[in-house]
C-alpha cells in the first residue's frame, strides 16, 4: 500500500519573481529520482502539496503544463507559514511534493472545442498550466480558436511576463490581458475582466470556458458569461479551499457532498449550483 | 412553577412589551433530565419559555462578546448596536461587569434580571449521590431534591450537591442588576481559598503528580475556553501556527501550557463562576488553579474582578510597594533554603 | 457462528490471557470519567485488569481513539530527509466496545480505506495498519441510556457491525461470547479452554434481553432525515437550534465519526521533527479559514449545520450511511445542552 | 536530584535592553567569571515579557528560566518594571504551586552599572539549577514513534 502522506523528494532549482511586489514568486522543482519524474503524471487544472519538513504542507495549482518535461513550476504567494519559508528558499533546497492532485480540467470535453480562458489575479496559474499545454506543437490542433482574457490590478502584478509576450504575438491564441486601472506606460486593454470579457463577446458555440481568480470576479463574470450563451456545463472553474490531507480524508475541504481535493477543484457552474454556497 | 420563574417570566415580559430590549437571553428546561440550558428569545410571548431552578448554572454573559463584537473600524454609519436582556446570578453578573470594564460590552445597552442565587446543583454530584444511576427526574424541594433514578426515587440534601464554587462562593448577589428578582441568596463561602490551601499543603511532588495527571487527561476541545465570558480572542495563542505554541493533539506538556497560560490570562479578570470546570467533559480538576491565580489576585493586589467597572484592571497598573520578596537578590547574605 | 459461554468470574483470566499476544484495551476508571485504557498486554500495568470498569452504560471517549489516536506521527525527518515512517502494526483487542462504537469503525473504514466516489484511490496506511492488527470485542447494551438513540439511525443494542466477537452479560453474571467474523472466530478458538458451550437456556436469556434492550431505546424523528435536512439547509431553523452554540470542540472529539484531522509538524530543535496527524474540529473557525482570510463558514451556526449534514446528509450519499451512530455522547457532553435528536426532528419544521 | 559535577545547566536569561543586558555587557568588558550557562534572550523591558514565553521555555527543556530588569525606579520607560513585577509575582506563585521546583524561574533586577552583581547572580542561578538537576517534567517529547 503506497502512503499517500509520504512527500516526493524534489529540488528547488530555480526561483524567479513574477511581480512587482515581490509576493509572487515561481519555484522550478526537479525530482531527484527519475522514476518519480516518470510516475507524476498529471494534466493541467491538477494541483500538488508543496512540503517543507519542519514547516508544513500548502496546496498550489501546478503551473507547469506536462509538456515541459523533467520539472514542475509551482507560482507560490507568501500568505502564511509554508508560502513564506518557500519565499526564503534559495534553489538548491531539498523540499517535497505530493500529488498530482484533483482532477484536471475536463480535457475529453475540451477536445475539438473552442476555449476560453478567463483569469485575474494569482489564480492563473493553472491556465498557464492550460494555455502552454494547448499551444504545445503536438496539441494545438485538438482545439479550435482559443481566447484568453487575464486581468490583474497593474502591469507589474501580471505573471508570466515571457510566455504573455509570446502569446500575444501568436496567431495561435487571442491573448488579451488587462488591467483595472490605467496607467502610464500600459498600451494595453485597461477594464476590469469581466466588462473585457463582454466587450470582446467571444461566440459561445462549441466553446468552453475556464474561469479561474478571486471569488468577487467569478461572481461577475457568470452572468456575463451566461449572456453570452454559454450553458451552466461549459463554464468551468477551479475552487481554493483551505486543504491539509488533499486526498480525501481529513474532511477540510468540503462542498457539500463534494470534497474539492478528490472531486474537484476543478467543477462545472451546473454543478456548483447544486452545492450550499460554502466555498 | 416556582415563584422565582413567575416573577422573572412577567418581568421579562414586560421589558419586551416597554420595548427595552430587542432580545434576553435566559434558561428554559434542556432534553436531559434535570438540566436547564440557556435559552434565546425575542418576543414577549416566549417569555413562557423561561425557568428558574437549580440547574441553570451555564454563564450567560458569555454571549455577549459575539454580539457586540465590531466588525471593522469604526465608520460612524453603524446600525444602533443590540439592546440585550439577561438572567444573570451573581457570578454571571461579575462576567458582564468585567466585560464592560474591558470595553467589549457597552453596560448601557444590556438589561439585567438579576436572580440572588441559592446555588446550581453539580450534576456529577447528583450522579453519585445516586449510584451513577441514570437521573430521569430531579424536582427541589425546600432544600431537598427529589429525585428519579431508574426505577428508584430518592430524596437528596441540597447542600449536599452543590457545584464547589457554589459552596464557597463570596457573592451570590448580583449586584447592579436592573431588576432584581426576589429569591433568597445563598450564606457567602470562603471563595475557594480551602481548596486552595489544601493543595499547597501536599509536597511539591505530589503538587506536580496531580497537575500533571490532571492535565494528561485534557483532550484540547477547548470547552473551557468557550464557556469562559472573558476569554474572546478573535484567535487563541493556542491556535495561532505563526508562532505555533503549541503542537496539535493532546500531549501532555501542551496540555499544561495551554491551561497555566489561559488561566494567567483570566488574572484579575476571572470571577470564579466555574463556568470552565462545568464545561469539561473530561470533568478535569481546573478549578484549584483557577482560585489560585484568583487568591493571589486578592492577596497580592487586593482586587476582587467583577464590581467596580471604573477601577484599574490589577496587571495595567502598579504600586510603588507591590511585593518583591520573590525577587532573587543575589547579594542577599542569609541564605533562604 | 460459534458461541461460547465464559464462565462468571474468568473474566479477567480471559482478559490476561488475550494479553500475551496483544495489547487489550477495555473501559477503565479515568479521573471523573470511563475511557479506554490498557487493561492487559503491553502497556499495562501487571494488576491492570482490576480496573476494568463495565458498568457505565458508555464510555466518555469512543474506541475511535484506538484506531485513529488523538496525535499520531506519520514519519519522523532530519533536516531535509523523511527518516522513518511510523509502522502502527501491534495487535490489540478493544474489549467493551458498545455495538454503536462498533458500528461507527464500519464508516470510518470506509473513509480511511479506498476513496468512496471518484477515480482517485487513496487509502490511510496508519488505521488501516492499526485496523488489521485489532480485534474487536463488543458488549451488547442491556440497559441503553435515555440519551441513546441507536435504533434511529439503523444501529441495535445488540448489533454486530464492525465488531469481531459479541458478548452479552447474561442474568447469571457469565458472558456469552458470539463469534462474528473469522478473526472473531479464530480468537474465541485460541482460548477455547476458557469456554463452555452455551445451554438453550442461555442463548433463549440473550434473545430476550436483546429484544427488551432494543424495546428500552427512545426513537428520534431522524426518518428522511437527508430530504428534510437538504430542503432546511437555508431555513432560518438553524439560527433557532443553534443560537447557544459556544463553538467549542467536545462534540467532535467524543464523537464516534468523527474522523477531521489536521497535519502539522513539530521540530526538536536540532533539525529533527515528525510530521503529525491530530484530531481537529469542524467547529472551530480557523478549520475552513483561507490564508487570505476568506472563511467560507464563518459563523457558529453555519459550522454546526456542517456537522449535522455531513452525518445525516452527506455521509449516506457518499459512504451510504448515516454517520451518527446514536451514542449520544455529544448530547451528553454538550455544556449548552444542544442535542442533535432535537435538531434532526426540527429539520423541516417552521422555525 | 542528581548533583554529579558533569551537569551543566542551560539557562535561558532574558535580559532588558537598558540595564540588565548592559550589565551583562559591563560584566564581559571587566572580565567579570561566571558560568557559561546562560543563554540571552534581549527583551525591550522586563514589561515586555510575556509568561508564556517562561513556560516555553520549560516545555522546550531548558533547564533554567532567569528574567532581569531595571531596579525599580530606573526603569527607562519609567513603569515598565513595575508592572512586570506583578506579572512575575503571579507567575512565579503559580508555577511554584503547580509544583515546578521554585529555582527553576527566578526573577531579579540588574541596573547597567552592576556588572559585579550580575556576575554573581548568574553564579547563584546556575548553582541553584544545577543542584536541581536536568529539567524533565515540562520538557516535551515529540514521539517519533511510539
Amino acid at each position: 500500500m503506497t502512503n499517500p502522506y509520504l512527500p516526493i523528494p524534489v529540488t528547488i532549482e530555480e526561483v524567479t519573481v513574477e511581480n512587482d511586489l515581490g509576493d509572487i514568486k515561481t519555484f522550478r522543482l526537479g525530482f531527484d529520482r527519475p522514476e518519480d519524474a516518470e510516475g507524476f503524471q498529471y494534466l493541467p487544472g491538477q494541483f500538488a502539496e508543496l512540503s517543507v519538513l519542519g514547516t508544513g504542507e500548502s496546496p498550489i495549482g501546478i503551473a507547469s503544463s506536462p509538456t515541459e518535461k523533467g520539472h514542475l513550476l509551482f507560482s507560490v504567494k507568501r500568505m502564511g507559514l509554508v508560502t513564506s519559508e518557500l519565499h526564503a528558499s534559495a534553489p538548491g533546497r531539498k523540499m517535497g511534493v505530493r500529488g498530482p492532485m484533483g482532477h484536471p480540467f475536463p480535457w475529453d470535453r475540451l477536445e475539438g472545442k473552442n476555449v476560453l480562458i478567463v483569469s485575474g489575479g494569482f489564480a492563473f496559474t493553472t491556465l498557464r498550466s492550460a494555455i502552454t499545454y494547448m499551444m504545445h506543437d503536438g496539441n494545438r490542433r485538438r482545439f479550435g480558436r482559443i481566447t484568453a482574457v487575464y486581468g490583474a490590478r497593474e502591469p507589474g502584478e501580471l505573471l508570466y511576463k515571457d510566455p504573455i509576450r509570446q502569446w500575444q504575438a501568436s496567431p495561435q491564441i487571442t491573448f488579451v490581458p488587462t488591467i483595472d486601472r490605467p496607467k502610464d506606460g500600459w498600451t494595453g486593454r485597461v477594464g476590469l475582466v469581466p466588462n473585457v470579457v463582454k466587450e470582446l463577446a467571444p461566440s459561445a458555440d462549441g466553446t468552453l470556458a475556464l474561469v479561474c481568480g478571486p471569488p468577487i470576479m467569478i461572481r461577475f463574470t457568470i452572468p456575463v458569461l451566461l449572456e453570452l450563451g454559454f450553458s451552466k456545463e461549459d463554464i468551468i472553474l477551479s475552487l481554493e479551499n483551505r486543504m491539509k490531507c488533499g486526498i480525501g480524508k481529513c474532511g477540510r475541504c468540503n462542498v457539500g457532498t463534494r470534497y474539492v481535493c478528490l472531486d474537484g477543484p476543478v467543477f462545472t457552474y451546473a454543478q456548483l449550483e447544486k452545492l450550499p454556497p460554502e466555498y | 412553577m416556582n415563584d422565582i420563574t413567575r416573577e422573572i417570566r412577567s418581568a421579562v415580559a414586560g421589558l419586551f412589551e416597554e420595548k427595552r430590549i430587542d432580545r434576553f437571553i435566559g434558561h428554559e428546561k434542556g432534553s436531559v433530565p434535570p438540566r436547564s440550558r440557556p435559552a434565546f428569545l425575542s418576543r414577549a410571548e416566549d417569555a413562557e419559555r423561561l425557568v428558574w431552578d437549580g440547574f441553570c448554572s451555564n454563564n450567560l454573559a458569555v454571549y455577549l462578546p459575539e454580539i457586540y463584537r465590531r466588525q471593522g473600524p469604526k465608520k460612524g454609519n453603524e446600525p444602533p448596536l443590540p439592546r440585550t436582556g439577561l438572567l444573570l446570578k451573581g457570578c454571571d453578573m461579575r462576567s458582564l461587569i468585567a466585560l464592560a470594564k474591558e470595553r467589549q460590552v457597552p453596560r448601557e445597552n444590556v438589561v439585567v434580571v438579576g436572580v440572588p442565587c441559592a446555588g446550581m446543583v453539580s450534576l456529577r454530584k447528583l450522579s453519585a449521590a445516586v449510584g451513577g444511576e441514570e437521573i430521569l427526574d430531579a424536582m427541589e424541594e425546600g432544600d431537598g431534591l427529589r429525585v428519579t433514578a431508574g426505577v428508584r426515587t430518592v430524596t437528596v440534601r441540597r447542600e449536599d450537591v452543590l457545584e464547589d464554587s457554589c459552596l464557597s462562593c463570596r457573592h451570590p448577589v448580583p449586584e447592579g442588576a436592573d431588576v432584581t428578582i426576589k429569591a433568597k441568596a445563598r450564606p457567602a463561602g470562603d471563595g475557594g481559598d480551602a481548596v486552595v490551601a489544601a493543595f499547597a499543603a501536599l509536597a511539591r511532588t505530589e503538587r506536580w503528580a496531580a497537575f500533571r495527571v490532571e492535565m494528561s487527561r485534557c483532550i484540547r476541545c477547548y470547552a473551557c475556553r468557550q464557556a469562559c465570558p472573558t476569554c474572546y480572542c478573535k484567535v487563541c495563542f493556542a491556535e495561532d501556527n505563526n508562532p505555533g505554541w503549541l503542537g496539535g493533539g493532546s500531549e501532555v506538556t501542551d496540555a499544561m501550557l495551554f491551561h497555566l497560560i489561559r488561566i494567567y490570562h483570566q488574572a484579575g479578570r476571572c470571577v470564579e463562576c466555574d463556568a470552565c470546570v462545568r464545561a469539561c467533559p473530561m470533568g478535569i480538576d481546573l478549578r484549584t488553579f483557577t482560585r489560585k491565580m484568583a487568591a493571589d489576585v486578592r492577596q497580592m493586589f487586593g482586587f476582587t474582578p467583577g464590581f467596580d467597572i471604573k477601577e484599574k484592571p490589577p496587571l495595567c497598573t502598579f504600586r510603588e510597594d507591590d511585593g518583591q520578596a520573590f525577587i532573587t537578590d543575589p547579594d542577599a547574605k542569609e541564605r533562604s533554603s | 457462528m460459534k458461541e461460547a459461554i465464559l464462565s462468571k468470574g474468568r473474566l479477567e483470566e480471559f482478559l490476561g490471557a488475550m494479553g500475551n499476544t496483544a495489547a487489550v484495551y477495555a473501559p477503565v476508571e479515568s479521573g471523573q470519567n470511563i475511557v479506554f485504557g490498557a487493561v492487559s498486554g503491553p502497556g499495562a500495568a501487571s494488576d491492570g485488569v482490576r480496573s476494568l470498569r463495565l458498568g457505565a452504560s458508555n464510555t466518555r471517549l469512543s474506541v475511535k481513539g484506538l484506531f485513529f489516536p488523538q496525535r499520531e506521527p506519520l514519519f519522523s525527518f532530519r533536516d531535509d530527509a523523511v527518516k522513518a515512517v511510523a509502522e502502527p502494526k501491534a495487535p490489540l483487542v478493544a474489549f467493551g466496545v458498545r455495538p454503536c462504537d462498533a458500528m461507527a469503525l464500519t464508516f470510518l473504514d470506509k473513509v480511511f480505506g479506498p476513496a468512496r466516489v471518484g477515480s482517485l484511490k487513496h487509502e490511510d496506511p496508519y488505521y488501516l495498519a492499526r485496523r488489521g492488527a485489532g480485534t474487536v470485542i463488543s458488549l451488547g447494551c442491556n440497559k441503553p441510556c435515555s440519551t441513546c438513540f441507536c435504533t434511529s439511525v439503523g444501529g441495535h443494542p445488540f448489533g454486530i457491525a464492525g465488531t469481531d466477537v459479541l458478548a452479552t452479560e447474561l442474568p447469571d453474571g457469565s458472558l456469552l461470547l458470539e463469534a462474528v467474523t473469522e478473526k472473531g472466530q479464530a480468537l474465541l478458538d485460541r482460548h477455547a479452554g476458557l469456554f463452555s458451550a452455551p445451554s438453550s437456556a442461555q442463548l433463549d436469556d440473550k434473545g430476550r434481553i436483546s429484544r427488551a434492550a432494543e424495546a428500552a431505546v427512545r426513537p428520534v424523528h431522524a426518518a428522511d432525515a437527508k430530504a428534510r435536512a437538504d430542503a432546511a439547509f437555508d431555513s432560518a431553523v438553524w439560527e433557532a437550534l443553534t443560537s447557544s452554540c459556544l463553538g467549542c470542540g467536545a462534540c467532535t472529539f467524543v464523537c464516534p465519526t468523527c474522523h477531521c484531522f489536521d497535519i502539522s509538524d513539530e521540530t526538536g530543535g536540532n533539525g529533527e521533527g515528525v510530521r503529525l496527524r491530530s484530531w481537529d474540529s469542524c467547529q472551530y473557525p480557523l478549520f475552513t479559514a483561507h490564508a487570505s482570510g476568506h472563511n467560507p463558514r464563518p459563523a457558529r451556526r453555519q459550522r454546526m449545520r456542517q456537522r449535522v449534514m455531513h452525518k445525516f446528509s452527506y455521509t449516506p450519499e457518499t459512504a451510504g450511511m448515516v454517520s451518527c451512530m446514536g451514542c449520544g455522547r455529544c448530547v451528553a457532553v454538550c455544556p449548552v445542552n444542544l442535542d442533535i435528536r432535537e435538531i434532526v426532528a426540527a429539520l423541516g419544521a417552521k422555525p | 536530584m542528581s548533583t554529579d559535577e558533569s551537569f551543566r545547566p542551560k539557562i535561558v536569561a532574558f535580559l532588558c535592553n537598558w540595564c540588565s543586558y548592559a550589565g551583562a555587557d559591563l560584566a564581559g568588558v571587566s572580565r567579570m567569571q561566571y558560568p557559561p550557562s546562560i543563554r540571552v534572550i534581549r527583551v525591550p523591558c522586563s514589561g515586555r515579557m510575556n509568561p508564556l514565553y517562561v513556560v516555553k521555555a520549560l516545555q522546550n527543556g531548558v533547564d533554567g528560566v532567569l528574567v532581569s530588569g531595571c531596579h525599580p525606579g530606573d526603569c527607562h520607560y519609567l513603569s515598565g518594571n513595575l508592572v512586570a513585577r506583578r506579572k512575575f509575582a503571579l507567575v512565579k506563585s503559580m508555577l511554584e504551586f503547580a509544583g515546578v521546583e521554585p529555582e527553576r524561574v527566578q526573577f531579579s533586577w540588574v541596573s547597567a552599572s552592576e556588572g559585579g552583581r550580575f556576575s554573581s547572580l548568574i553564579t547563584k542561578v546556575t548553582e541553584d539549577v544545577r543542584k536541581l538537576g536536568p529539567q524533565q517534567a515540562f520538557k516535551k517529547e515529540i514521539a517519533l514513534h511510539e
